[in-house]
């Protein structure tokens, strides 16, 4: 693969494109799936068929579009989306595209969900065929990578990152231009790139989106930094319970061999690059680099103490990089268009934008992409479109089990790493749960507890004791049959396992507890002194839902 | 490296044995493809034995008490047979808070099983996940690998009922 | 290279000490007869830093660092036993305490066992987390030896002897978290396993009564460690 | 100044205890001296009395009446203290709690009973369904592990306590000494 051979494919693919006049765009990721959204492509597929206009209507499967709880979405040439569409539908939607919309089925777009993202990661999803390759070149796709091969020395790839300013997207935050400097210097005639696909926070989705829309750009950002550390070989670390994701990432991995986008000697350089797949089975620990890699190992996913750090010790002792899959998902981009141009989004210290799943009792849910920065308000209450069923918002929940419970008083906070630190919460990987008075704190204290204790790997005491003892007295306090004596256990646990666990899932696993603890102290307080529930969900029998 | 142990014969003559040779093999028989291999043998048998297990240590070089160790600590893994339908009930974050507890009491009540359990009858497995990604359309169930959203108890119980009335 | 290149200096509670740069802060500490509590750790295995008793303070830095895989630095200031530190290893200590049944009383270990005496040290006289009360087994499967899990810590030193210094690796961990249990083979019992070489090292090293050698009754297991720091020597002579 | 009470209760344990505190001997003399053992299994007193200085508790509770009776000397009682690994940690009588009370009540009621096997519904009090230390019912001062702790703890222990300090066992004991 040459840079012309690359415009030719990009060429040809655009002409082959213009061919058609007409355009139907159909959601094929998992979320519209689940709604049938295959059903309604092979509609309309056979509708151009029976109509005979294939050669100038296309109907294209697509990825994520972002408003999941509206699915299956179609959207069209002529500018209009349609929400909630079924098979039945497709002469419709056929017949609309030379003519009115179908007023029943427009989801508008002129509205705060879709006005106030930002696009740098999903800028693809949405768009292109997330099973062809022709496509995503099409869209610039594989540029960056090129650029970087023969333009740009290893040094300048990694000063571009730096300059950018981006941020590990797995949670911590770590800036991601110097890990790869640190990578990049370790000495080693063999390293690692690792993509950590693991996507392990309950309730968040953006990985997956992102892999079932546009596994491509993850592909790319990592050539380019296999490229920029010195690595020729990688592999993605995906959980098993993401079948689409799987299907699409092995696909894409084939196309882009086929091409000659990945193997030896790329682009006629001396960089060579092989990608991997390795399916993770269920452990939540494995987000955590040291376990991940002991996973890719084959291992048992139990983490061990840092130092050494996977940049200078990581899977099979080589100097590894990991990063998140958003984190490569930004490579490209950033590759193509400079460090510079990508500082520009967000705050002082968090750059760029940020996917975020948007879920819970929230109007709007699914996936936005917004700039760092953005408030918690203009998240809930205008992308989100506020809270359902005229309810009262009570918090939000951020960073999963490792996070925290923002109130009301948060609201007009920034999203950015520090403010959430400084909540007692963590940006974390991006899901983002709205709560209404309906939910009660200790239930979901409660909830992530169980989490952590079911997800403990077991190696070191305080985690894995520990946290059993806090399920048991949280699940006393929604029993109302906690005392004070068991509140202040509750307490002196909270701040045993912060400081004395082995990693990051001990030593953030009591951050729920101590973010509810200090915002909703008197929820707390109801259920151990007067044995109620104030949201009325614990002591309570299940009831039916909806 | 000279092979101590003699090459490991397949438990059977069931086809199916031909994919799991086919990870070892790509794995280069060497220890590090154990979790690739485990998942091969689930999606050929459903589930992974002892037979199993002993198969796949032997062939990778694994020792048999860490093969075992490793597919015990992924949840993925199981080492029962699972029903002739399995319903997966998400236990993700927006899925609780948007009802999947009650969602799993009614199953728990109508099938009169825990998660990870089978209907005696081996009909219906039922399995809790710590999150499908479907948060958008919560609460989420796998019925039989299909992924439904916003469901209901009541539409729960309805699937359920048409796996058990045979 | 001189050997004074490698030499690093430092202070392990206010004491000015030495250690080679490869040395941990527990080699150190040991060398000079400062005690720093600990389970996991045992000269001669491989260290994995799981215990979390070792934990020391480093001034300056705002994690507690696990001792014994915490490498000397030039000028680092160690605190072994702050009032803090002891807090959580009492807490760490009656944890497992609580995680299944040790029955100090009633233990063929009782006397000499790591964990109960650790616990006397740090000055513990009652758990104030309440105990778990598990139903754990006990395999006396083995014509020799018993393993009774009720007494078990996790500590993996028999997994890490039997791997690393007898090389048969029959014991290894299943499940994870609290339900996490140590297994020969897959999971049989222990008299049944091929992989067992009957060499006794896991009983020799765990630090309470889990495992133990048949016909031992309440306070007589006396664990001989001498030939693990021997075996190591005689290795690395070899090499 | 006149003289302390001192009580001795025994809930579920061997007695071993109070037979270690008997073994303080000729030190036991000395103890009559500044204080009366106003209940104890080892003498004859009836009803606890409502203002005792120091308790020394020995067995873990581990039925209803343990429950009822615990609960009573901590309010009659100034100075609580858990007398050996039974009152602390709940021992050899914990030991059934893996187990659960009718597997229990099976083996001492019927298996191992020829004549009329069957549980007691009537003067055998009920079992809790755990066997559990004395602090996790109600406040306990002060801890003295062993099984049994050496006669000489318990007279360093008492005598402090008597004096009005707080005695610190931490070195002197452990579990199963």
């Amino acid at each position: 693969m040459t840079p012309e051979e690359l415009d030719q494919i990009a060429e040809d693919e655009r002409a082959e494109q213009g061919k058609y006049t007409e355009r139907v765009n159909v959601c094929v990721a998992a979320g519209c799936l689940s709604c049938q959204s295959q059903s309604v492509k092979d509609a309309l597929d056979q509708e151009v068929g029976s109509r005979g206009t294939k050669d100038r209507c296309q109907v294209k499967g697509v990825g994520c579009m972002g408003l999941c709880s509206e699915g299956p979405l179609v959207s069209t040439s002529n500018g209009i989306l349609y929400k909630k569409v079924e098979a039945a539908d497709s002469p419709a939607v056929l017949d609309s595209l030379a003519g009115e919309p179908v007023a029943r089925l427009v989801c508008p777009t002129d509205v705060p969900f879709f006005q106030r993202q930002k696009k740098i990661v999903l800028e693809n999803s949405g768009v292109i065929d997330p099973e062809r390759i022709e496509d995503y070149i099409a869209a610039n796709g594989y540029t960056a990578l090129i650029k970087a091969l023969t333009e740009m020395s290893q040094r300048e790839v990694i000063d571009e990152v730096t300059k950018s300013g981006l941020r590990g997207r797995g949670g911590a935050g770590y800036p991601t231009g110097l890990k790869w400097s640190t990578v990049s210097k370790s000495v080693g005639a063999q390293k690692y790139v690792i993509c950590n696909a693991d996507e392990g926070d309950p309730g968040a989705f953006m990985d997956r989106s992102v892999l079932e829309s546009d596994p491509h750009r993850v592909l790319e950002g990592m050539l380019i930094a296999g490229y920029a550390v010195g690595a020729s070989e990688a592999y993605i670390y995906v959980r098993a319970e993401y079948p689409l994701a799987i299907k699409r990432l092995r696909n894409a991995i084939r196309q882009a061999e086929r091409v000659g986008l990945l193997g030896s000697n790329i682009c006629g350089t001396r960089f060579s690059f092989r990608v991997d797949l390795r399916l993770g089975a269920g452990a939540f620990v494995c987000g955590e680099e040291t376990a991940l890699i002991a996973s890719v190992e084959g291992k048992r996913g139990t983490p061990r103490p840092r130092p050494p750090y996977p940049a200078m010790e990581g899977l099979f002792g080589k100097p590894t990089l990991i990063n998140n899959v958003e984190t490569y998902a930004n490579i490209a981009p950033i590759i193509r268009n400079g460090g510079e141009w990508y500082a520009q989004v967000g705050t002082e210290k968090s750059k760029g934008t940020k996917v975020f799943a948007l879920a819970g009792r929230v109007e709007n849910t699914g996936l936005v992409e917004v700039p760092m920065g953005i408030s918690l308000r203009e998240m809930v209450f205008e992308i989100g479109g506020g809270i359902p069923e005229g309810r009262k918002f009570k918090a939000v929940q951020t960073g999963g089990p490792s996070g925290g419970c923002l109130p009301t008083d948060c609201l007009d906070m920034p999203v950015d790493y520090e403010s959430l630190a400084r909540a007692g919460s963590i940006m974390g990987s991006g899901g983002m749960i709205v709560m209404d008075e309906s939910s009660c704190m200790v239930d979901v204290a409660k909830y992530f507890m169980d989490f952590c204790m079911t997800e403990s790997c077991g190696k070191c005491i305080p985690c894995r004791v520990g946290t059993f003892q806090m399920r048991r007295i949280l699940e006393a306090i929604g029993n109302m049959t906690a005392t004070e004596q068991d509140l202040k256990l509750l307490e002196e646990l909270c701040e045993l396992l912060k400081h004395t666990s082995l990693c990051g899932l001990g030593q953030s696993a009591p951050n729920p507890v101590l973010s509810t603890l200090r915002s909703f102290a008197e929820e707390y307080r109801a259920h151990i002194q007067e044995h109620k529930c104030p949201a009325g969900v614990c002591g309570q029998p299940a009831g039916e839902t909806l | 490296m000279v092979s101590y142990v003699a090459k490991p014969v397949a438990p059977s003559q069931d086809k199916r044995w031909k994919l799991v040779d086919a990870t070892i093999r790509r794995q280069g028989a060497q220890p590090r493809g154990l979790i690739e291999a485990l998942h091969t043998v689930q999606e050929a048998f459903g589930y992974l034995d002892v037979q199993a297990l002993r198969y796949v240590a032997m062939s990778l070089r694994v020792p048999l008490s860490r093969a075992f160790g490793v597919a015990t600590f992924y949840h993925f893994f199981t080492l029962k047979p699972a029903g002739e339908h399995t319903c997966v009930i998400c236990m993700g974050t927006a899925c609780y808070i948007k009802g999947a507890p009650q969602l799993l009491d009614a199953v728990r009540k109508d099938l009169g099983i825990a998660p990870g359990e089978t209907t005696p009858d081996k009909k219906v497995s039922l399995l809790t996940a710590r999150c499908l990604g479907s948060c958008g359309l919560a609460p989420a169930v796998v019925y039989d690998q299909e992924v439904a959203g916003k469901v209901s108890t009541a539409a729960v119980r309805e699937h359920l009922k048409k796996w058990t009335v045979a | 290279m001189s050997p004074v290149a490698t030499v690093k200096t430092l202070k392990i509670d206010g004491r000015d000490v030495s250690g080679r740069q490869e040395e941990t802060i527990l080699d150190v500490a040991r060398q000079n007869g400062i005690f720093i509590p600990r389970l996991c750790e045992m000269d001669g295995l491989s260290d994995v830093g799981a215990c979390r008793l070792c934990l020391v303070e480093i001034k300056g830095q705002n994690k507690l660092l696990p001792a014994c895989v915490t490498v000397v630095e030039e000028g680092m200031e160690v605190t072994t036993g702050s009032e803090r530190l002891n807090n959580y290893r009492r807490m760490i200590l009656e944890l497992l305490f609580t995680e299944r049944n040790h029955v100090c009383s009633v233990c063929v270990s009782n006397g000499h066992c790591e964990m109960q005496m650790l616990a006397q040290r740090l000055g513990i006289t009652h758990v104030h987390f309440p105990y778990r009360y598990p139903k754990e087994e006990v395999d006396a499967s083995h014509e020799r030896f018993v393993i009774d899990h009720n007494r078990c810590i996790l500590c993996t030193r028999c997994l890490r002897v039997c791997d690393e210094i007898e090389g048969a690796h029959t014991w290894d961990i299943m499940g994870r978290g609290i339900d996490a249990k140590v297994i020969t083979d897959l999971n049989e019992s222990w008299g049944t396993s091929e992989t067992c070489t009957s060499c006794g090292k896991c009983v020799q090293v765990c630090p309470t009564g889990a495992l133990f050698e048949k016909g031992r009754s309440v306070a007589e297991m006396m664990k001989r460690r001498q030939f693990l720091p021997y075996l190591t020597m005689m290795r690395e002579e070899n090499e | 100044m006149s003289k302390k009470k001192i009580a001795t209760v025994w809930l579920d344990g061997c007695s071993g205890c109070h037979m270690s505190f008997l073994d303080m001997d000729e030190r036991l003399l000395a103890l009559a001296g500044a204080a009366d053992l106003v209940y104890s299994p080892l003498v004859d007193a009836k009803e606890f009395p409502p203002d005792v200085d120091v308790t020394l508790v020995e067995g873990a509770v581990s039925s209803e009446e343990d429950l009822r009776k615990i609960n009573m000397i901590r309010e009659r009682t100034k100075i609580l203290v858990s007398l050996g690994d039974c009152a602390v940690t709940a021992n050899v009588p914990g030991m059934r709690n893996p187990f659960g009370t009718k597997a229990v009540y099976d083996r001492a009621y019927r298996e191992n009973v020829t004549f009329d096997p069957g549980v007691p519904d009537q003067v055998v009090p009920a079992l809790l369904p755990t066997s559990r230390p004395v602090h996790e019912f109600v406040k306990v001062d002060i801890y003295i592990p062993g099984c049994p702790p050496s006669a000489d703890n318990i007279y360093y222990a008492v005598t402090e306590l008597l004096e009005g300090r707080t005695p610190d066992l931490t070195l002197k004991t452990r579990f199963g000494s």
